[in-house]
């Protein structure tokens, strides 16, 4: 028998798979398919202080091994979710409830947390959005902005913080380390990469909102070389995230330096995504040797 | 819904470009007319939706016409091949409304689908129906006959070339019925809902992500706040659009 | 009959496919499969002032949907280039030479474009590579730098100076605007995104440089959304490059921004992939309405 | 080179894990022992280089062990499946220089394969051959019997569960030869080119973007300088290599 157990910054995982935020919604569609209590854990989607209704449509758009999407933030509101969601999901769910929240403000963040982390066990601060205060490049491209929202966190809840990073930056290690000097206890990477479809008939981009973020197979080599260089650089444990379709990505994604590993779109393609996954990991690692995956965490870095 | 694989039985050009697939395997999950079924093809990522047009025991017809990548694919596809299914997603028409009253099914273009499915469930449990097909011209024309099984049937083409020149709601002038049934192209659906004081149900589409309710990727604001066109739909009471 | 012809920079061109840098060596290969003078151009492997063997075994991965290399520039130097490679594709092919150039200082970069330069109609500027006197970060990860590159290679030649930028950037249009500013008369886009795989039976990374840059349909999508920020931040003209694989991908660069359209990887997976996207080019052109190319350049901008 | 599509007409498992597979097409471009082909496989971004172990005027044969995703995928394809190949890559063996000669064979698992094609284009043209075989285990062996056909054959495994314990090296002590060819892991070639006087010719492996020569992804550095193994080999002198 193989140990896939993990500990992600002293939260114990029976398994390193985990649904990523906005591709489970909260778990209760899923959970008509399938026994929520297989996963390792479960990151819900991106919530902010107030109710969002996101963009306009068309949200998705389809590319070679991935697609778009520009939900844009779609949430019922941060009370709403403390109030209903996750409890739901902690009525049917065991395993580690990650809360994934989002904001275009330093307040915004802090009244997420605020909210939500009584209701939770890691908090996930998603830093892609765009800082409205702050001329709208996003929080997650400036190491400085990237360490004001993680230390604001932290002062808003004693529950784990990681922050999922983004990976539109010149040098995803620089604003990795100014998020563990300002306290993260842990990073999720990646998040989509900002992408483009034309409609050919239209002439024009095939999303409402022009840019959407492209997730899938095609990104997942770009998140494995961003774990490997953020694992070389950081200490705090890593939320590998990113392309992953199937147990062999899980087992690369952890070589690379991830504790844990998100699927996010391939729960779109296949709504069994992951249950086939934590099913064919024990089997997986017997073929390639190992034993307990504690043991592969970011052994590629050892050279 | 129900994953499960499936295997083309037959295969067939109805239409120019547009396609009758039909596929044997477990067909317990598709519990309603509207509801669609998302299938995998190889070397996409993303599943494609199509309404079910029909349905028996061991097997259901999907109608599809060619207008991408995807469809070119499947359109290559023989008897035999499997492919992997989603049957049973989204919530289907509600035909209980239908007992007692005249129906008129209003059908643009590939819309006509889902309705004859549900034109077929309804005349067999004894309710009135009549249907207006539009299309854009006289190539594009399939199941007329089929249809015409339900009652009449009206047919109009944009370029007049068979049928009624104009629009659905052109030929319907004059059609007795109390509730309406439609699918097709946005336009349609919104000049027939703002056009007729008459109730009914509207069976939409969008681009998805998922077709199961987890992206919020198909959206849609309703008066009932965001609705997902894949779990909450794609049938929507006329009442609750904006348009 | 449909109009294929673009102009670059005053370089007429009969139609806009050009097989990318590093993937159709100086030509000689694919000239024995099909003959040269159907393509718009051709862009030559990179050419450094000294020969360069590059990187250890392996250099290749493949990815879903894609690939990486790290290759490193092997080529034999730039006066072989010139006395050799460049008069021999000037002997076979009548369309426009464009001579791919790298370096790891200003003074690589200044005496190769002094020494090819005679002997192409385009000069392409790679930046992507690490400059070794400035600390190991790539020159086209800073508008600065890419500017005073720029600038260097425009003092030594005469034809016209392309740009091509790395995609491994927060904010690719001010680099963009860098370069234009400095006199680029045009600029490639993208150059592959920074990847990695790692190999579960040896646990370590699969390529011997570790990381290497991801190119095919992978990164399509991204390459279509940087070369539409710059064809909205910049005026000069922009050969597209990054995931082509069909004549559609090439309309659908074209709207996005770009009057050329390069194919790498494209040719790896099959040699006769430019061959086949130009034959394919009138024909979806009709399909799609399109009389002539020059139509649909940027017409995704104007909205 | 010749790009050509080719039909599965046979494909069988000849060893733990290890393939026969037949293709029928047009196999003029290949043209000497020691050429690859390139296989694209359907979901496969790169083809696969495989060397051809024998070839008629109809079909050509390769030989596979089932190693990762694309072998994997190889293995499950039926009889009438197309392929799209590129044929007669690389330089091949220079068989010319056995006129006269005694050669060994000297093969290392897979490597096995393009010697077959050579040793029977050898001793078709009357050239005396003996032959080394190196497996992990006996349920690795295969090809014995068809290498026997060419003269004496000595097997060595790994762990000694057939023929002689050890590797290729130790089983060809005693051997009478004057030329060898050789593929098989780099470790076997690099001991058997170290360890031998006699001249030879050895096929080496790469991974491969192109497998044409314009990508320089196979890169080898040799005595000759820069080689790429996809167009100036995969067949190498000795004398040409650096260990
Ligand atoms: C609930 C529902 C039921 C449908 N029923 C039918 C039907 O019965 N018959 C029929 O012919 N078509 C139907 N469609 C539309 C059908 O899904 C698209 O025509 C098809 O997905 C196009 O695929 P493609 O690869 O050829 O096009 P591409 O444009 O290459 O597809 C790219 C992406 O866009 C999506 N897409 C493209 N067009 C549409 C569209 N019109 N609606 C939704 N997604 C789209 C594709 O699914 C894919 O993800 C239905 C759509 C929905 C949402
Ligand atoms: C000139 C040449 C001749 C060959 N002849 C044979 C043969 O006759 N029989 C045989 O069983 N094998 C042969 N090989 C090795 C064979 O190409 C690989 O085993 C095969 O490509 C593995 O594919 P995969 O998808 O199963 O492995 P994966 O590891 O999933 O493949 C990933 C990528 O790595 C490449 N790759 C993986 N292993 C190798 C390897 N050992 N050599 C080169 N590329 C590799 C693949 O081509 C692919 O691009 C030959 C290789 C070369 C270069
Ligand atoms: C439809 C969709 C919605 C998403 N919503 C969120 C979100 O709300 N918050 C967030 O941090 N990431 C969100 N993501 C990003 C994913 O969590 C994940 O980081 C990304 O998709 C890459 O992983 P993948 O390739 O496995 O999908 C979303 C992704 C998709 C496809
Ligand atoms: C094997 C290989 C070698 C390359 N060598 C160069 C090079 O020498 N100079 C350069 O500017 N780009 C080089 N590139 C990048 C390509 O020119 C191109 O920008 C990139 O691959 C993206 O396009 P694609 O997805 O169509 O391959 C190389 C790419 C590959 C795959
Ligand atoms: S398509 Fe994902 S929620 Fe509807
Ligand atoms: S594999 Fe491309 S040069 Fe050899």
């Amino acid at each position: 028998m193989v140990d896939t157990r993990v500990n992600l910054a002293g939260v114990e995982l029976r398994n390193p798979v985990i649904p990523a935020s906005g591709t489970f919604g909260f778990g209760s569609e899923i959970a008509q398919f399938y026994d929520l209590n297989i996963l390792g854990g479960i990151s819900t989607k991106g919530t902010t202080p107030i109710e969002r209704s996101g963009n306009g449509q068309p949200r998705i758009a389809e590319t070679r091994c991935g697609m778009l999407n520009s939900v844009g933030l779609q949430n019922p509101g941060a009370r709403h979710v403390a109030a209903i969601e996750l409890p739901n999901l902690r009525s049917i769910f065991k395993g580690a409830v990650i809360a994934n929240i989002s904001g275009f403000s330093e307040e915004d963040y802090r009244s997420c947390a605020r909210i939500i982390g009584p209701h939770c066990d890691i908090i996930e601060v998603n830093i892609s959005c765009p800082n409205v205060h702050g001329g709208g490049m996003a929080f997650g491209t400036d190491p400085t902005e990237a360490a004001r929202i993680t230390a604001a966190v932290k002062q808003e809840t004693t529950v784990p913080v990681f922050v999922k990073l983004s990976p539109n930056v010149t040098d995803i290690a620089s604003i990795a380390r100014a998020c563990e000097d300002a306290g993260a206890d842990g990073l999720t990477l990646i998040n989509t990469v900002s992408a483009m479809r034309i409609d050919l008939a239209t002439r024009k981009p095939l999303l409402a909102a022009r840019i959407g973020g492209l997730s899938g197979p095609a990104i997942f080599p770009i998140a494995v070389r961003m774990i490997w260089q953020v694992a070389s650089a950081c200490r705090i444990p890593i939320m590998g995230c990113g392309g992953v379709m199937d147990a062999e990505d899980v087992l690369e994604m952890m070589m690379a330096g991830a504790t844990a590993v998100q699927v996010g779109a391939a729960n779109l393609a296949d709504p069994f995504a992951c249950k086939d996954i934590v099913e064919n990991l024990p089997i997986t690692m017997e073929k390639y040797g190992i034993q307990s995956l504690k043991e592969i965490i970011g052994c590629s870095l050892k050279m | 819904m129900i994953k499960a694989p499936f295997t083309i039985v037959s295969h067939k050009e109805i239409a120019l470009g547009v396609f009758e697939l039909v596929l044997s395997g477990n067909t317990s999950g598709i519990l309603r007319p509207g509801q669609f079924v998302n299938l995998s093809l190889d070397g996409f990522f993303l599943r494609r939706p199509f309404a079910v047009a029909d349905r028996t025991e061991e097997t259901f017809t999907i109608l599809y016409k060619v207008v991408g990548r995807g469809t070119r694919a499947l359109g290559q596809m023989k008897p035999g091949h499997r492919l992997d299914v989603l049957t049973g997603l989204g919530n289907g028409f509600d035909a209980g409304r239908a007992c007692g009253k005249k129906v008129l099914l209003a059908a643009g273009g590939m819309g006509l689908a889902p309705l004859f499915h549900l034109g077929k469930e309804l005349t067999a449990s004894g309710v009135e129906v009549c249907s207006v097909m539009g299309f854009n011209t006289a190539a594009d024309v399939c199941y007329d006959k089929e249809f015409g099984k339900f009652g009449e049937v009206r047919i109009a083409t944009m370029d007049g070339s068979t049928g009624i020149k104009g629009f659905v709601t052109d030929a319907m002038k004059g059609l007795d019925f109390d509730l309406f049934y439609a699918c097709g192209p946005l336009p349609m659906e919104r000049a027939l809902c703002l056009g007729t004081e008459k109730p009914g149900q509207v069976s939409l589409e969008a681009r998805m992500g998922c077709g199961t309710g987890i992206c919020m990727g198909c959206t849609l604001i309703t008066r009932n706040g965001a609705r997902r066109v894949c779990a909450d739909g794609p049938v929507f009471d006329k009442e609750d659009l904006i348009w």
